[in-house]
């Protein structure tokens, strides 16, 4: 099976249809590591769905990525030129979109600022930006609608919405914001099967309209109904990134928890 | 949403702005003691309400922004005081450490001749440094600001008292710039008098300058937080810290202004509050950081960070205002003067109660 | 969420806790309406027992000064000294005195003192002194020194009559003049120089009367050797007082200069008086025939309890023996050094002396006070512990200023130690960790003796002299056992100030207190109100905080609540600055309210000088600093003790009249 | 990297080190101790170390109270106005019993009633401050700050209740009675130490309590269910929710120790120095906090422990007393403080980054 990774790893993504190369990248917090080397590649337009045990170095691995945390060493090339990635506004500045499964939104304001949080349209005034909320309000509302959201109105509060709806101003605003690359942290973890389907669906617009997207997730089900392919991630180590549908759910299984060797 | 009953629009009203539940029941604590207090409904007691809250309400201000970015900041009485001393030594030459010290590095200043330019100067600017001094700390160590803060409050103390030569600054002079900064506000007191109580009144009316320099502050950092990218950063990086920073906000930065802002108007209240009393001591407003604390949560701000807005901290000092004059006025055995505050006590928890209620009953 | 019951219960429960416990006075009130009228003579009555035990008989001699204040006022204004140029020049002083070291080993003593005191004080004296005991001599030397235009004058008057003119002379020229050792003060001398230093002999006879009746007895006697003269009758007078206080007979028994007649002379009056164990006698003269007298009748310690004025060897010898108690000593050291320091400080700063008499002694010397003193070169270390500071009063800048310019002028090394705001409890552990330190002496300020009297304690325990200044009451009231206080008399002050209040009319005074729990600013409020009680007036207690503005508004809020308040007093700047900004916050002008306030400021003499306030009660701060100093200087150094209890060092009223000398001085020595 | 695979020496001490949370001011507390014996006058005298333990002691009592909520995450502010009121109900039903309606109920000078019954009162506000944080959800912060001012009112009424009215001085109640054996018991000398040096030291009854408290405490907290659902209360409220542990259980009960213990500390207090006035412990709030803080507790919960915070409070005693000694400036004090308060808490945060 390694060899499988090595093949997919060497063919089929070394083209410039990848966008983000992730090569031989550690991670050490104090005596800990958490990530071991690992490789990992996404191509563009596809849905990479990243798994792996609580603990397993997943989570890091993003982290690295959106540029909450500097790697110990490795290599990091987005969209063909090397990059470093030292603050999450770097990885903004990349187009890498992320949401958190327990930082996602902020409940106590209104649904706009927290679709333009960061990047508000502005008119600079001397050192002072003024916002321009009245064109915010109605591009928040505007964009939600594209991905098939419909709010009552763009100044109700985040903390109103539910799960689902929450999910969706984070991808609505990732697709609004051009951006290159969404990465999507557990999002599921929480919902309902209604809200999830809800979620999945959006996920699917979002690869529809071209926005390749990083899915980290526990649940099988869910990388076959919206992933292409998937990585899997143990003890800090890549363990493979397959195609959909090239191995069994318990081939998943004992791949994550290591039942069984590579 | 035109359709919306008057129910539902007037609980948007409350759902979306902080400040219309205290407002609301400052207004209907405020009618309260009309009907029922001899002597309240007089320009007297409002002005007094007014005035009363003029530099505690300057310093709620930076101490709201504060809170809605989710930090404390215990170390504002020894900035006022560090103001105090430094503009009113400069501002007329008085015979003190600062002036000589500053004389001698070659600064416009000496005794006898004091320099109100260079004063303002220091008035605001240092405060504000240790304002940056608290923000750098802050983000450097990561430490909850509550306790950095509580730190700095001790050293800033014991730095306030070695600049202030370890004696209290005391003028007999009145330039110009006390009375600008807080003088009495003769032009409204004035038409009040003529226009709306007759001039034979025994009542009276005093106004003063900071009222309008508080008024217009507050006005000022209100639209700064809501119409700047600046102050919906605030409410960001309270609400959400992770979320904010994953959205690119700059939190360290945001924060460190917020400290900044906070110490930039504690050393303009230090300036009001020395241009009024023009004499300033070492322990200056001992204790204002919780008085601060208490108005801008009776104002609706949230402990915890992500709520709140200035104009909801200035209806909380002046609620607190209205309720320490119509106590006072009642005359009421129970409550003397000097215990008022522990009528500010009860205020507070039942305020941060009927505010959390409202505010969970819009956002649920 | 909703409102939970139990929240709601329980602020409701709060709310009626709190009710619960201040609408007590309400009911309580209600209730005892019906008796108010014994109430109020009750209370009356009992106020009146205690003042009149406090003033009346602790310090007699203290009231009676108070009252002639006022007179010595016009006198000394018109003697007011001119103040010199530079503070900080080696001052001229020359001394005059009837008697000189060469022929008399008191004056030695006396000598040593005006020396001391010319080295602590950054003066140079001369000493004139006839060749023998010659009055008109002496006079002439006064002449003499008067035309020599020194900075300031000390002489003995031995005859006021003769001296009068000399002196007179001297104070029209602006010359501060005191007498010491010899003289009557300047009121029963009827010539205005600043005051007499020299032994109280009534508070001595007092003072040992109660120490000698602190341990019960049956019967005091007081042996005098001169009868006729009016000093030593004064002793007895308060040793007959004390005895009175205590419950115990009294009697007199005159003896003659002839010491084996008068050993006869005792031994049969204690035959026939065999219930008399409590002896004094009035000096040298008497105590060698009583120590004869003992002897003869086998009499030992245990018998008898023995006390004395003066001191020489055999009566040194009977206190380490514990025969003798104690001796009174009269402190020639303190008449010289004293002299000089009133001089030097009156010269420098226009500090005048509280009294006309300035008690040196009674200096009591016992079995633990024969101790060698440190040596005027010993290095000493003071701590000062007190309850306020410069950096938050105006007022403590003035005491400090005292305290600091006594430590340098002294060669001693001073900290001072102060809690961050009026905080009992603080200021208490202070002390303790001032002990701790073991200097060599402690000054601070009592404001609850209750609180502090454990930490005091335990300095007096570890040999650490002590004494208080600005807060206190003296030992005696205080109950705690430290050498002096120094500062006002409250309670006089407040009831002076109300009085010169009342008589300018009104309807209602208030007194604004900032210090709520200080037992010396509650007592300024209470000698108030009981001078509005005697005008007719109303009263009431207005309490403000520290914090300026706050307490302008308290002000502004209470007047508007109560318009016939008319007659305010405020207890420093601390409520008078406040005040001054209620008075322009409400537009009121003085001829809408009258003020009075303790202490001076700065803002407070600008407001005397524009007629706002009708006067500022002055305690002399610079004085408090300076002389709790140079009294810890002059126990550890010299061995010699605080005369009285309460050493005075106020009230004197500043006024619109006598304003301009204050005021140049204001902030930094007034 | 070979560094990551096998960590110095250096960082296994750390790592090790990180276990204890009071390493930090045990070893800031030793390193003062030497560099005030070296320095200042008279610091090892017995005067001077039974002072600071002393003054230490009354303050530790609650402090002890402070810590245990601390650890449980929350915050007393309103310990200064509990003790004032625990004090004054000491004070007064010492002074003049219990008058209601002009019948005296209880008479005066029952010591050890009064002493439960200011310990009862003194609970039952801690008791509302719990109830108000756990019924209400308001962090405890906002809670006590509110309290903390009720309180003080509290205070201030009752001393100008007519319960408590003395000769016209207004608020402050001074017990002038003949002390009885209770106060001894409470915080009398002892002489058995304080005899060993000259001058004699300042040894009081109030080190025992503090003693005493601070074992039962470390007992309780190490060695019972109720101490690890205080860990858990603060360290994870939902976790140790969902786990079973009572945490608005330990939270009250929290709150009702630490305001039994000011009750105590006020009445230790007044035991020694009789009088009481409405300022009384006004500000010991931040006192406790940063005691706790420099002792290793977070400011967040669940780590710490009781013999850290008792340092804490010692060693803060210990540098007043040792700058005054020093002949320091005393306002320089409240500096040194803050210094030491922020290097402490960036030393423990340093230490537990592992």
């Amino acid at each position: 099976m390694e060899q499988v990774a090595e093949k997919i790893g060497n063919d089929l993504f070394k083209d410039e249809q990848v966008i983000v190369d992730m090569q031989n990248v550690t991670k050490r917090f104090g005596t800990v590591e958490a990530l071991r080397g690992v490789d990992f590649q996404v191509r563009k337009g596809e849905v990479r769905a990243l798994m792996g045990d609580n603990g397993a170095g997943k989570s890091t691995l993003i982290k690295v990525l959106t540029g909450v945390h500097t790697p110990t060493s490795g290599k990091i090339i987005f969209d063909g030129e090397e990059v470093q990635i030292n603050a999450p506004a770097d990885a903004r500045a990349l187009g890498i979109e992320t949401c958190y499964q327990d930082l996602a939104l902020i409940p106590l304001m209104s649904i706009w600022r927290n679709f333009f949080l960061g990047r508000e349209l502005v008119t600079n005034i001397g050192p002072i930006k003024w916002l321009q909320r009245q064109e915010m309000a109605k591009q928040c509302q505007e964009s939600l609608l594209d991905i098939g959201i419909h709010i009552r109105s763009a100044e109700e509060k985040v903390g109103k919405m539910s799960g689902g709806e929450r999910q969706s101003i984070a991808i609505g605003r990732a697709i609004h914001f051009g951006a290159k690359l969404l990465i999507l942290d557990e999002p599921t973890s929480a919902l309902s099967v209604k809200e999830t389907n809800k979620v999945l669906d959006y996920i699917r617009a979002a690869k529809e309209r071209g926005l390749p997207v990083i899915f980290i997730t526990h649940n099988v089900n869910h990388i076959y109904q919206v992933s292409d392919s998937y990585t899997i991630i143990r003890q800090g180590q890549s363990v493979g990134t397959y195609m959909k549908g090239e191995l069994t759910q318990q081939d998943i299984a004992d791949l994550i928890t290591g039942a069984r060797e590579k | 949403m035109n359709n919306d009953s008057l129910r539902i629009r007037s609980l948007r009203l409350f759902e979306n702005s902080p400040v219309a539940g205290p407002l609301l029941t400052m207004i209907a604590i405020y009618i309260l003691f009309l009907v029922i207090t001899p002597n309240f409904a007089t320009w007297r007691t409002l002005s007094g309400i007014v005035t009363a809250v003029s530099i505690s309400g300057i310093v709620t201000i930076g101490v709201t922004l504060l809170m809605i970015s989710g930090e404390f900041d215990l170390s504002l009485a020894p900035m006022i005081a560090m103001s105090g001393y430094l503009f009113g030594s400069v501002s007329v030459g008085a015979d003190s450490l600062i002036t000589n010290t500053l004389a001698s590095w070659g600064l416009p200043v000496a005794v006898g001749q004091g320099n109100v330019t260079l004063a303002i100067l220091l008035g605001v600017g240092i405060p504000t440094l240790m304002g940056l001094v608290n923000g750098l700390i802050l983000i450097w160590t990561n430490v909850p600001s509550f306790i950095v803060t509580l730190g700095t409050r001790q050293i800033y103390r014991g730095l306030v008292w070695i600049v202030a030569g370890a004696e209290l600054l005391q003028v007999l002079d009145e330039p110009i710039v006390y009375e600008v900064f807080n003088g009495r506000f003769d032009l409204l007191n004035d038409f009040v008098k003529t226009w709306l109580i007759g001039e034979d009144s025994r009542d009276r009316v005093n106004f003063r300058m900071a009222t309008v320099w508080l008024f217009g502050l507050v006005a000022l950092y209100q639209i700064l937080l809501v119409r700047t990218s600046f102050g919906n950063h605030l409410f960001a990086i309270g609400g959400n810290e992770g979320a904010a920073r994953a959205q690119g906000v700059r939190s360290t930065r945001a924060r460190v202004y917020a400290f900044m802002i906070s110490g930039f108007l504690a050393g303009f209240a230090g300036i009001v509050q020395f241009s009024q009393f023009k004499s300033v001591r070492v322990a200056e407003q001992t204790g204002i950081e919780l008085t601060a604390i208490a108005g801008a949560v009776v104002g609706g701000a949230l402990l915890n960070g992500g709520y709140g807005s200035v104009w909801g901290a200035l209806v909380g000092v002046l609620l607190i205002s209205v309720l320490r004059s119509g106590v006072i006025l009642m005359n009421f055995t129970l409550i003397p003067a000097d215990n008022f505050p522990a009528v500010v006590g009860v205020t507070i928890i039942a305020s941060v109660i009927f505010n959390n209620w409202l505010r969970n009953r819009s956002t649920s | 969420m909703k409102l939970n019951k139990k929240i709601t219960l329980m602020i409701g429960l709060l709310v009626l806790a709190f009710a619960a416990v201040a609408c007590e006075p309400q009911i309580v009130e209600v209730e005892k309406e019906v008796q108010v009228t014994v109430e109020v003579e009750k209370i009356v009555e009992v106020e009146k027992e205690v003042e009149v035990e406090k003033i009346v008989e602790v310090e007699k001699e203290v009231e009676v000064e108070v009252e002639k204040i006022v007179e010595v006022e016009k006198i000394v204004e018109v003697a007011v000294p001119v103040i010199v140029d530079d503070p900080n020049r080696t001052l001229d002083i020359i001394a005059v005195q009837h008697a000189e070291c060469a022929w008399d080993s008191f004056w030695c003593t006396v000598q040593a003192g005006i020396q001391q005191g010319a080295q602590d004080n950054n003066v140079n004296v001369t000493i004139l002194a006839p060749d023998s005991f010659d009055v008109d001599k002496t006079a002439s030397l006064i002449e003499q020194a008067v035309a020599a235009q020194p900075d300031a004058i000390m002489l003995t008057v031995t005859d006021a009559t003769v001296f009068k003119e000399p002196i007179q002379a001297a104070l029209d020229l602006g010359i501060p003049v005191v007498a010491y050792n010899a003289g009557s003060g300047p009121i029963e001398d009827g010539i205005g120089y600043l005051t007499y230093l020299g032994q109280d002999e009534y508070a001595g006879g007092y003072l040992g009367g109660q120490r000698m009746a602190a341990n019960g007895g049956s019967k005091g006697v007081c042996v005098n050797h001169v009868p006729g003269h009016t000093g030593v009758a004064k002793r007895c007078a308060g040793f007959e007082q004390a005895m009175t206080e205590a419950g115990i007979a009294y009697e007199e028994l005159a003896i003659n200069d002839d010491p084996s007649e008068s050993a006869t002379i005792l031994g049969d009056y204690y035959a026939a008086n065999p219930d008399v164990d409590l002896w004094i006698t009035m000096g040298p003269n008497g105590a060698v025939p009583f120590y004869a007298f003992m002897n003869n009748e086998g009499l030992t310690k245990d018998d008898i309890v023995h006390g004395t004025f003066d001191n020489s060897p055999e009566i040194t010898a009977n206190i380490e023996n514990g025969t003798t108690m104690f001796g009174i000593d009269q402190q020639p050291f303190l008449q010289g050094y004293g002299g000089v320091t009133s001089l030097a400080l009156a010269a420098r700063y226009g500090i005048l002396p509280a009294g006309p008499v300035t008690a040196t002694g009674p200096g009591f010397i016992t079995a633990d006070s024969l101790g060698d003193p440190a040596g005027a070169d010993a290095p000493m270390k003071i701590i000062a512990v007190q309850h306020a500071e410069c950096a938050w009063d105006a007022f403590w800048c003035v005491v400090q200023n005292g305290a600091t310019t006594a430590a340098e002028r002294m060669d001693i090394d001073l900290q001072i130690l102060a809690p961050d705001s009026f905080d009992v409890d603080a200021t208490a552990s202070l002390i303790e960790q001032a002990v701790a330190a073991q200097p060599d002496a402690i000054m601070l300020t009592v404001t609850d003796a209750v609180v502090f009297k454990d930490a005091i304690e335990s300095a007096l325990n570890a040999g650490i002299p002590v004494v208080a200044y600005n807060a206190g009451a003296g030992p005696v009231e205080d109950g705690i056992a430290y050498s002096t206080y120094l500062g006002q008399d409250e309670y006089a002050g407040g009831y002076q100030g109300g009085q010169r209040l009342a008589a300018l009319g009104g309807t209602k005074g208030v007194c604004v207190n900032h210090a709520p729990g200080h037992t010396g600013v509650a007592k300024r409020c209470a000698g108030f109100e009981q001078a509005m009680t005697e005008a007719g007036l109303d009263y009431e207690e207005l309490v403000t905080n520290d914090d300026p503005a706050e307490s302008a508004t308290i002000i502004g809020d209470y007047y508007n609540a109560n318009p016939d308040a008319d007659i305010f007093i405020t207890m420093g700047p601390g409520s008078a600055v406040p005040f001054y900004q209620f008075m322009d916050n409400e537009g009121l002008t003085k001829d809408d309210i009258v003020h009075g306030t303790f202490d001076l400021s700065p803002e407070i003499s600008a407001n005397i000088a524009s007629g706002v306030t009708q006067f500022g009660i002055d305690q002399q701060p610079f004085l408090q600093g300076y002389g709790a100093v140079q009294a810890l200087n002059l126990m550890v150094r010299h061995g010699v003790v605080p005369a009285l209890p309460v050493t005075p060092t106020g009230p004197g009223f500043v006024t619109v009249d006598n304003l301009t000398v204050v005021q140049a001085l204001a902030g930094e020595f007034r | 990297m070979a560094s990551a695979t096998s960590p110095s020496n250096f960082q296994k001490t750390r790592a090790r080190l990180a276990n204890y949370s009071e390493v930090v001011v045990l070893i800031s507390f030793i390193l003062l101790f030497i560099i005030f014996s070296l320095t200042a006058d008279n610091f090892l005298s017995l005067l001077s170390l039974t002072n600071i333990v002393t003054l230490a002691a009354i303050k530790g009592i609650f402090v002890i109270g402070v810590a245990m909520l601390m650890i449980s995450g929350e915050f007393d502010l309103s310990v200064g106005s509990t003790l004032a009121v625990g004090a004054y109900v000491f004070a007064i039903l010492m002074e003049h019993g219990f008058v209601l309606g002009g019948t005296q109920i209880l008479p005066p000078g029952l010591a050890f009633l009064a002493l439960i019954l200011a310990l009862i009162v003194s609970a039952l506000l801690g008791l509302i401050n719990g109830l108000i944080v756990v019924r209400s959800g308001i962090p405890s912060f906002i809670a006590t700050l509110g309290t903390m001012l009720a309180f003080r009112g509290i205070a201030r009424a009752m001393g100008n209740s007519e319960l408590a009215k003395t000769s016209g001085n207004a608020d402050v109640v001074r017990f002038t009675g003949e002390a009885p054996p209770l106060f001894n018991v409470l915080n009398g000398d002892l002489n058995f130490i304080n005899d060993l040096g000259t001058p004699a030291g300042g040894a009081r009854m109030a080190i025992i309590w503090f003693v005493i408290v601070v074992v039962v405490a470390v007992i309780v907290m190490r060695f019972t269910r109720y101490g690890s659902w205080v860990y858990a209360t603060g360290g994870n409220r939902m976790a140790a929710l969902a786990q079973g542990v009572r945490t608005n259980r330990v939270l009250i009960w929290n709150f009702v120790i630490t305001g039994a213990l000011a009750g105590l500390a006020g009445v230790v207090q007044f035991a020694s120095r009789p009088a009481i006035d409405p300022a009384r412990g006004e500000g010991w709030e931040l006192i406790a906090v940063a005691a706790c803080v420099i002792g290793g507790i977070w400011l967040q919960g669940g780590y710490g422990t009781i013999i850290g915070a008792a340092i804490g409070m010692l060693l803060l005693q210990m540098v007043e007393q040792g700058l005054i000694l020093a002949g320091v400036d005393i306002q320089l004090f409240q500096a040194t403080i803050g210094l030491i308060l922020i290097v402490a808490v960036i030393s423990n945060t340093w230490l537990s980054r592992t």
